[in-house]
């Protein structure tokens, strides 16, 4: 197509205009490219001795605490590795991209740029997106993948056909335990005597996505299973929510005798709290996964004592667990802080994992053979024994497994109240219900 | 002679269009001076030059011997020149008192504007009776008024006013026309614009014809010859001819 | 007599606030002929320009007739499109548009019915027709004051409208391009376009017009030919004030 | 001259040919293809909110329209994937219907907004319908378009590549054949002069409505490419994220010419690129350079481009005589 | 009953947050003809220089607030000075103005980021008064925002009205030529509009850091409630933009108590679209002007 035949006195623009914009382009990409290569040259020659491990991390946004938690986790397990002197011959090096607010777009953006990449023989991370899409991705590109969260999600996509995702693992297990656990407990306080429910009624908070919506699912089934009344429900949209006003106005007219909120951003279970404390029932409140994040006792101080929550992947924070005591010391000379973040604990673990796995493959370029070693190792981990269930490519779950920590505030501590098995405290009733 | 403001050959337009072709003019501390001229001819232009509102392309213009054509026009307010805008839509929302206050306290009579406002209200009686009323509620010729004592309240030594009685009825233009000369009353020196040429006559001493962005003529405001001459410019021919 | 009447207004009146800009005017332009309107400045010459061709408002009473149609709640562009062509006070023209684009403009939104396919030749008999040297690809701003209101007035002609309304095409100019704008217009009235032109400098009009009438405070204070016109009292009056025509 | 132009054209087809032989790296190739979409999506902003010169923050949805559209007929219906491109410029321009509501009666800054929380309603909406729309989780798993039997992406994306390079072809065609029109030369009046324009029968809402659709078209085109690009299309789409980077795309290259947004697309697509690792910087180095290029450059880098190689070219210019 | 008073006690912070935005935006936008599309931005950068004051400086808390509000008032002015005047007077400026302020929310939220890190803030309750009106609670800063907004914008609005720099403003909204005829610097109102404006802001930020956190996006919901109530009040009218705030505030805790968090912004958009169709000079402006 050119311009109109009539127009022949300004027909200079457009050529020079695309010239300029394909010196521009030329110019811009010949720079990229050779700063790609220089990358490559690095790797793929004879075996170099760098491998690249991918992390995907949400580094800011809303949940970028966890992020840093996957980020020190890996980073401090490379360290270890890299000091020992390498695996195979080979030492490892960090290659993080940051996945924001768990956006579908920032994680494909993250995914192409891994899986790009020649040298990036493995990607670690917690989580990255929320419905762990990317898991076809990895596997189509046929790349290490060791994922943490969204369990159900996990499970949803490799159990079709779990043998086109050899290269896939979740060293968190299944979910299921989060919609039945606290039910299951505050069930035993009642029957201990610790704590008194008036009339057996819940309220149940969710946000729009699928984490919450199948925990909180979890919950009202196991609710009503075990003839409790869900007194009632409120789903907030997924991202911050600043205002819970009209949901405790809500609560209060409900009265409940225990107050679940499954929306897992710290922020959001921060405000909640803070809120609630305002004019609060006597009910038990419990928030999923949010206060295991430092960052909660951070804002919270005092007003946490009281909150109930759990925890399926974090470290076993008990005396005579040595993979996890070890990781803890660790972690404090690394970071000053024996508080390990749990997805820190997580990534850790993959790390270690992969390089056992390659220690015993010996060619990072093998993925099928690591993946499948992986398949069927039986490691002792921070977070607790990493058995991995075939059909799932899940970690099991349950005591002797990857156990289900129940935590409470008490005292401005984080106190282990369940299981027995690991225990250190027991639960006492919260502040504002005395 | 010591001239209050010079305008020395200011040429000046918009966008590529010139409206003052090299315009010169002097008016003195104590004078009146008329501009008479068809619309469209530069006369707004060249007042919207010596108050400081618009750039002129090249030419002098100095104020009270010094050199104005780096002020701002609130520089020259303070300094005592004060121009009174065409159009009447002043500040719509601004009650007539608060307008007024306005214009004493922006021209830096910050601390006697409410003597100000007492002297204006003497000239014209009318605005005390409005001045709560917004001035964007006035009649044409209040608001005509109200303008008129904005440009007192700076207590200015030149005082110009574009177009005062422009859209009025004959008859409010009347009244308004004594307003006028009780104003003139009051300031030391004046620049005229109006399309009725009686009424500038009547209030200036000297005046210029401006055309084409020029001074085409000038003369003593009392002559009668300048009807002649305004006749021949507006109707073409002369008052002879048509006789 | 009137059948050969082209534009008419029947008491056309239209109010700002307090204001009455325009009040119970009636005029009537027949074919073919130029028609002058005068009046001091705010006398509501420009206000009837806007009510003629809907831009931007109506009249608060009274009719427009524009070949015998009503019109006064026809859109601007209908009114546009039906033949009706106005120019502006300043010599407005799209400045980033090259004179060639600004006429193409005119021609194709302008014109009744199916634009006329354009094309260099009808770009050159425009610029011709104006008498308008430049390059037709530079763009308008650039163009002086003149030449803009050639340009104004031929993309305005190059529709090749019914009526063109031209609102004081003199103003700003000096004598010498006084006089060819005069030359201009005649040129083109000789090919049979009809014309209402405002202008506040009588001697302008009476070059040109055949009819003309005299506004003043909204009103029609005197309507004929110019030569009567221009000796009649009221018009000194309206223009110099009362005194003037002692 | 005029040969040159009937040159440039073949010319910049086979560019946009051999680019990608020239760039074999799997990750030069995804850059090429982002910038061949941005380019695309802001060349076709550009018609609205620099020739037309609306308020226009309504593209961004028709984007995401266009993605969301995709997303549930390649995943719900089953429709023919290639069938889907078009659909979505359909249901884009369907959309910019909608959006076009507000410009009927509002101006300037104040179409800024309700076109900007059309955007914003396009996320809610999005998020109420979860059934259709998979909610805040999105819409994962969108089968990638193949030709016979050779995936796009096969070969380092080459066949994305190739895709995104004709779209953008195309897009540069219609961008330029408006903007030369009757139609392109009417928007810059009304923009010049709307009394004016108005007088000479030009209909702004007509003039402006017809401009609208042919940008949301694109628009819905480029986030059906996207959509098929990524396999998964979420709410991010219609962000803030996205409007700032191809805002910026548009006034860094110049929202006044006909290639400046495709300049911008290709210099902030690289500058973004090449900041990827640093986190916070990017956005600032990426917002100081709008900031600067607005003070020293009013008209963009396209402006700059033109200024120099005007001095370049013709170092006595005779174009203005007056 | 308690539904009621949760809603009115909702509206009544809602509402003042809202206000202290929204007669910043709309202040400027009345004088400067510019709408700010940073000022959710400058409002997020205000917190947390509130929370360095407090925390790192470790000034009290009511100082560390007044401590921000001047800086930030001469960050306001550094902005009105780089990123508005140089662009308003072009042609087309109002454009580049608007993408210039969309830059420096980039400027400004990543600039946060890098300065204090990704982790949320929070600054501490302002005071502990509660009270409790038929199950309705209202402390420490819900309280403070339900007294200070209305009486920060109800003495702006004083001010506006009485004093000379008020008259001076509200002149230069209504005839910019004639206001500069008096002896008005229209560069030097601007400035000061845009302090106040940012100060306020300013306070916004701190009583919105306290109520919940402080992150770099912070500022991003705020500023779309505040162009809302602009769309709502009639831009450019502060007692419009008053009623409006408390408007929207009502709307957005009626329709959150009745449809839920995911309903309401659906609903308050859609009345803002529906409001700009049908009464563009906003609903309430001609009303209040005729009162």
């Amino acid at each position: 197509m050119a311009p109109s035949p009539s127009a022949s006195g300004r027909t200079r623009p457009p050529a020079r205009t695309l010239t300029a914009l394909v010196l521009a382009a030329v110019g811009a990409l010949s720079a990229c490219s050779s700063s790609s290569s220089t990358t490559s040259t690095a790797g793929a020659e004879g075996g170099g001795k760098v491998l690249e491990i991918g992390l995907l991390a949400p580094l800011t946004g809303p949940s970028a605490s966890d992020g840093l938690g996957m980020k020190q986790g890996a980073e401090l397990a490379i360290k270890q590795i890299n000091d020992a002197g390498g695996v195979a011959g080979h030492t490892f090096k960090l290659n993080t991209v940051d996945v924001q607010g768990q956006s579908n777009d920032a994680v494909t953006k993250g995914v192409q740029t891994l899986t790009d990449n020649e040298n990036v023989k493995a990607v670690v991370t917690g989580y990255a997106s929320t419905s762990n899409f990317e898991i076809d991705e990895f596997a189509a590109a046929e790349k290490l993948y060791l994922i943490g969260g969204n369990t159900a999600q996990t499970q949803g996509i490799i159990q079709k056909n779990p043998a086109k995702y050899p290269t896939v693992w979740s060293i968190t297990p299944n979910y299921d335990a989060y919609g039945t656990e606290p039910v299951d407990l505050a069930d035993k306080w009642a029957a201990e005597g610790l704590w008194k429910p008036r009339n057996k009624t819940a309220f149940i908070v969710r946000s729009d996505n699928p984490y919450s919506e199948s925990i909180a699912d979890g919950l009202v089934k196991q609710f009503t299973a075990k003839g409790w009344k869900i007194a009632g429900q409120e789903k907030v949209p997924f991202g911050p929510v600043n205002d819970w006003g009209t949901v405790m106005a809500k609560i209060r007219s409900a009265d409940p005798d225990f107050i679940v909120n499954t929306d897992y951003q710290v922020a959001n279970e921060a405000s909640f709290m803070q809120q609630f404390l305002q004019n609060p029932t006597k009910s038990l409140v419990f928030l999923q996964y949010g206060p295991n994040q430092p960052q909660f006792f951070e804002l919270m101080k005092k007003q946490a004592d009281g909150v109930l929550f759990n925890n399926l992947a974090g470290l076993v924070p008990a005396e005579n667990y040595e993979p996890a005591m070890k990781l803890q010391q660790d972690w404090k000379a690394a970071y000053g802080t024996d508080a390990v973040d749990p997805q820190g604990a997580v990534t850790y673990a993959e790390v270690k994992l992969y390089a056992e796995a390659l220690a015993k493959v010996g060619d990072p370029d093998d993925v099928a053979g690591i993946g499948a070693y992986i398949g069927k190792s039986d490691t002792q981990q921070a977070t607790g024994r990493v058995v991995f269930d075939q059909a799932t490519h899940l970690a099991k779950q349950g005591d002797d497994f990857v156990p289900l920590q129940s935590f409470q505030f008490q005292d401005q501590k984080k106190v282990l109240i369940a299981p027995d098995k690991y225990k250190s405290g027991t639960f006492r009733l919260p502040p504002w219900m005395k | 002679m010591n001239a209050l403001l010079t305008v020395d050959k200011v040429v000046a337009g918009y966008g590529r269009s010139g409206v003052l072709r090299g315009i010169s003019l002097t008016v003195g501390p104590a004078e009146s001076l008329g501009l008479l001229g068809p619309n469209g001819h530069g006369k707004t232009t060249l007042l919207r030059c010596v108050s400081g509102l618009h750039r002129p392309t090249s030419g002098t213009i100095a104020f009270a011997g010094r050199d104005a054509r780096g002020d701002t026009p609130g520089d020259l307010v303070r300094r005592g020149l004060v121009h009174v805008p065409q159009g009447s839509r002043l500040f719509p929302q601004l009650s007539v008192e608060e307008a007024l206050r306005l214009a004493g306290t922006a021209s830096g009579h910050g601390k006697t504007w409410r003597d100000g406002i007492a002297q204006v209200f003497d000239v014209f009686p009318r605005l005390k009776e409005r001045r709560r009323q917004l001035t964007g509620t006035l009649s044409g010729g209040e608001r005509q008024m109200a303008g008129l004592g904005m440009g007192l309240m700076a207590r200015p030594k030149l005082l110009i006013l574009d177009e005062p009685t422009l859209g009025l009825s004959p008859k409010v233009k009347h009244e308004l026309s004594e307003c006028l000369v009780r104003v003139r009353g009051e300031v030391p020196a004046m620049i005229l614009v109006d399309g009725d040429m009686d009424l500038v006559l009547d209030l200036t001493d000297r005046y210029h014809v401006v055309l084409h962005g020029d001074v085409v003529h000038s003369g003593d405001s009392d002559t009668s010859r300048t009807r002649d001459e305004m006749m021949s410019l507006f109707l073409g021919g002369t008052a002879d001819e048509r006789n | 007599m009137t059948s050969s009447v082209i534009l008419a207004t029947d008491e056309v009146s239209k109010s700002f606030g307090s204001l009455k800009a325009v009040d119970g005017v009636s005029i009537d332009v027949r074919h073919g002929e130029v028609f002058g309107l005068a009046g001091p400045n705010g006398a509501g010459k420009s206000t009837l320009f806007n009510l003629l061709t809907g831009l931007p408002i109506r009249p608060d009473s009274g009719r427009v007739l524009f070949n015998g149609v009503e019109i006064q709640r026809r859109s601007p562009r209908w009114i546009a499109k039906a033949g009706l062509k106005r120019t502006f006070q300043t010599e407005a023209v799209f400045e980033s548009l090259t004179v060639r684009d600004n006429l193409r403009v005119g021609s194709a939104y302008g014109s009744p019915g199916r634009p006329a396919r354009w094309n260099n030749a009808r770009c050159e008999a425009a610029l011709a027709a104006v008498e308008l040297g430049c390059d037709p690809d530079r763009p308008a701003a650039g163009l002086s004051l003149l030449d803009r209101k050639r340009l104004m007035i031929a993309c305005a002609m190059v529709s090749e409208p019914a009526v063109l309304l031209l609102d004081e095409p003199a103003a700003g100019l000096d004598p010498a391009d006084q006089e060819a704008l005069i030359r201009l217009l005649t040129t083109i009235h000789a090919g049979g376009t009809t014309m209402v032109i405002i202008e506040h400098v009588l001697s302008v009009l009476s070059a040109l017009a055949s009819r003309m009438a005299v506004l003043d405070s909204g009103r029609v204070i005197v309507t004929g030919r110019p030569q009567d016109v221009l000796a009649d009292p009221r018009v000194v009056e309206a223009y110099l004030g009362p005194g003037a025509a002692r | 001259m005029r040969a040159l132009t009937w040159a440039s054209w073949p010319a910049f087809a086979v560019v946009l040919v051999v680019l990608p032989l020239v760039f074999t790296d799997p990750a030069a190739r995804l850059l090429l293809i982002l910038m061949a979409m941005y380019g695309m999506l802001a060349m076709s902003w550009n018609l609205t909110l620099g020739f037309a010169g609306i308020f226009n923050f309504a593209q961004i949805g028709f984007f995401g329209i266009g993605a969301y559209t995709t997303g549930i007929l390649v995943t719900k219906t089953g429709v023919e994937p290639w069938l889907a491109i078009p659909i979505s410029g359909v249901s884009a321009v369907l959309a910019s219907l909608v959006a076009f509501l507000p410009v009927l009666r509002l101006r300037g800054i104040y179409v800024g907004l309700a076109t900007y929380v059309f955007s914003q309603l396009c996320i809610y909406l999005v998020l109420g319908q979860a059934g259709l729309t998979g909610g805040s989780n999105g819409i994962v798993g969108i089968p990638r378009l193949t030709l016979g039997d050779t995936s796009l992406r096969a070969d380092g994306r080459i066949g994305y590549y190739y895709l995104a390079a004709a779209l953008l072809f195309a897009t540069v065609v219609l961008v330029r054949l408006i903007v030369n029109s009757t139609l392109g030369k009417s928007l810059l009046a009304i923009r010049d002069n709307e009394t004016l324009a108005v007088s000479r029968g030009v209909s702004r809402v007509r003039q402006h409505l017809i401009v609208f659709m042919a940008g949301a078209a694109v628009a819905g085109v480029a986030g059906s490419f996207n959509a098929f690009l990524n396999g998964v299309v979420s709410t991010d789409i219609f962000g803030f994220g996205y409007l700032t980077l191809l805002l910026s795309m548009i006034f860094l290259g110049g929202s006044g010419s006909v290639y400046g947004p495709l300049i911008g697309a290709v210099v902030v697509t690289l500058v973004s690129d090449y900041l990827r690792d640093a986190g916070a910087w990017r956005d600032i180095v990426i917002a100081a350079l709008i900031l600067v290029v607005l003070w020293i450059a009013p008209k963009g880098l396209a402006g700059l481009s033109r200024q120099a190689l005007d001095r370049w070219g013709r170092p006595t210019s005779a174009r203005e005589t007056s | 009953m308690s539904g009621i008073s949760v809603i009115l006690m909702s509206t009544l912070v809602l509402g003042g947050l809202y206000l202290l935005m929204a007669a910043g935006l709309t202040l400027i936008w009345s004088t400067l003809r510019v709408f700010n599309f940073g000022h959710g931005a400058l409002l997020m950068f205000g917190s947390y220089l509130t929370w360095s004051l407090l925390n790192q400086a470790g000034l009290p808390l009511v100082v560390s607030i007044l401590g921000a509000v001047l800086a930030m008032a001469l960050i306001g002015a550094a902005y009105e000075f780089l990123l508005v005047s140089p662009f308003i007077k072009r042609p087309g400026g109002d454009m580049t103005v608007m993408v210039a302020t969309l830059a420096a929310t980039m400027l400004l939220q990543s600039g946060a980021q890098l300065i204090w890190g990704p982790e949320i803030k929070q600054l501490p309750q302002l005071g502990s008064a509660r009270i409790e009106i038929a199950g309705a609670v209202a402390q420490g800063t819900q309280l403070v925002t339900i007294v200070l907004a209305p009486l920060l914008v109800g003495v702006l609005a004083y001010v506006l009205k009485r004093s000379s720099v008020g008259l001076a403003v509200r002149a230069l909204e209504q005839n910019r030529d004639h206001a500069q005829l008096l002896g008005i610097a229209p560069r030097r109102v601007y400035l000061a509009v845009v302090m106040i404006a940012v100060g306020l802001a300013t306070v916004a930020g701190a009583l919105l850091g306290s109520m919940q956190f402080i992150s770099p996006a912070m500022g991003a919901d705020p500023l779309l409630r505040a162009f809302v109530v602009l769309a709502f009040g009639g831009a450019g009218s502060l007692p419009g933009t008053i009623a409006g705030a408390y408007a929207i505030g009502l709307l957005e805790a009626v329709t959150t108590y009745h449809f839920g968090l995911s309903w309401s912004p659906v609903l308050v958009f859609l009345a803002m679209i529906v409001i700009m169709l049908v009464r563009p000079e906003g609903l309430l402006r001609s009303r209040v002007r005729a009162a």
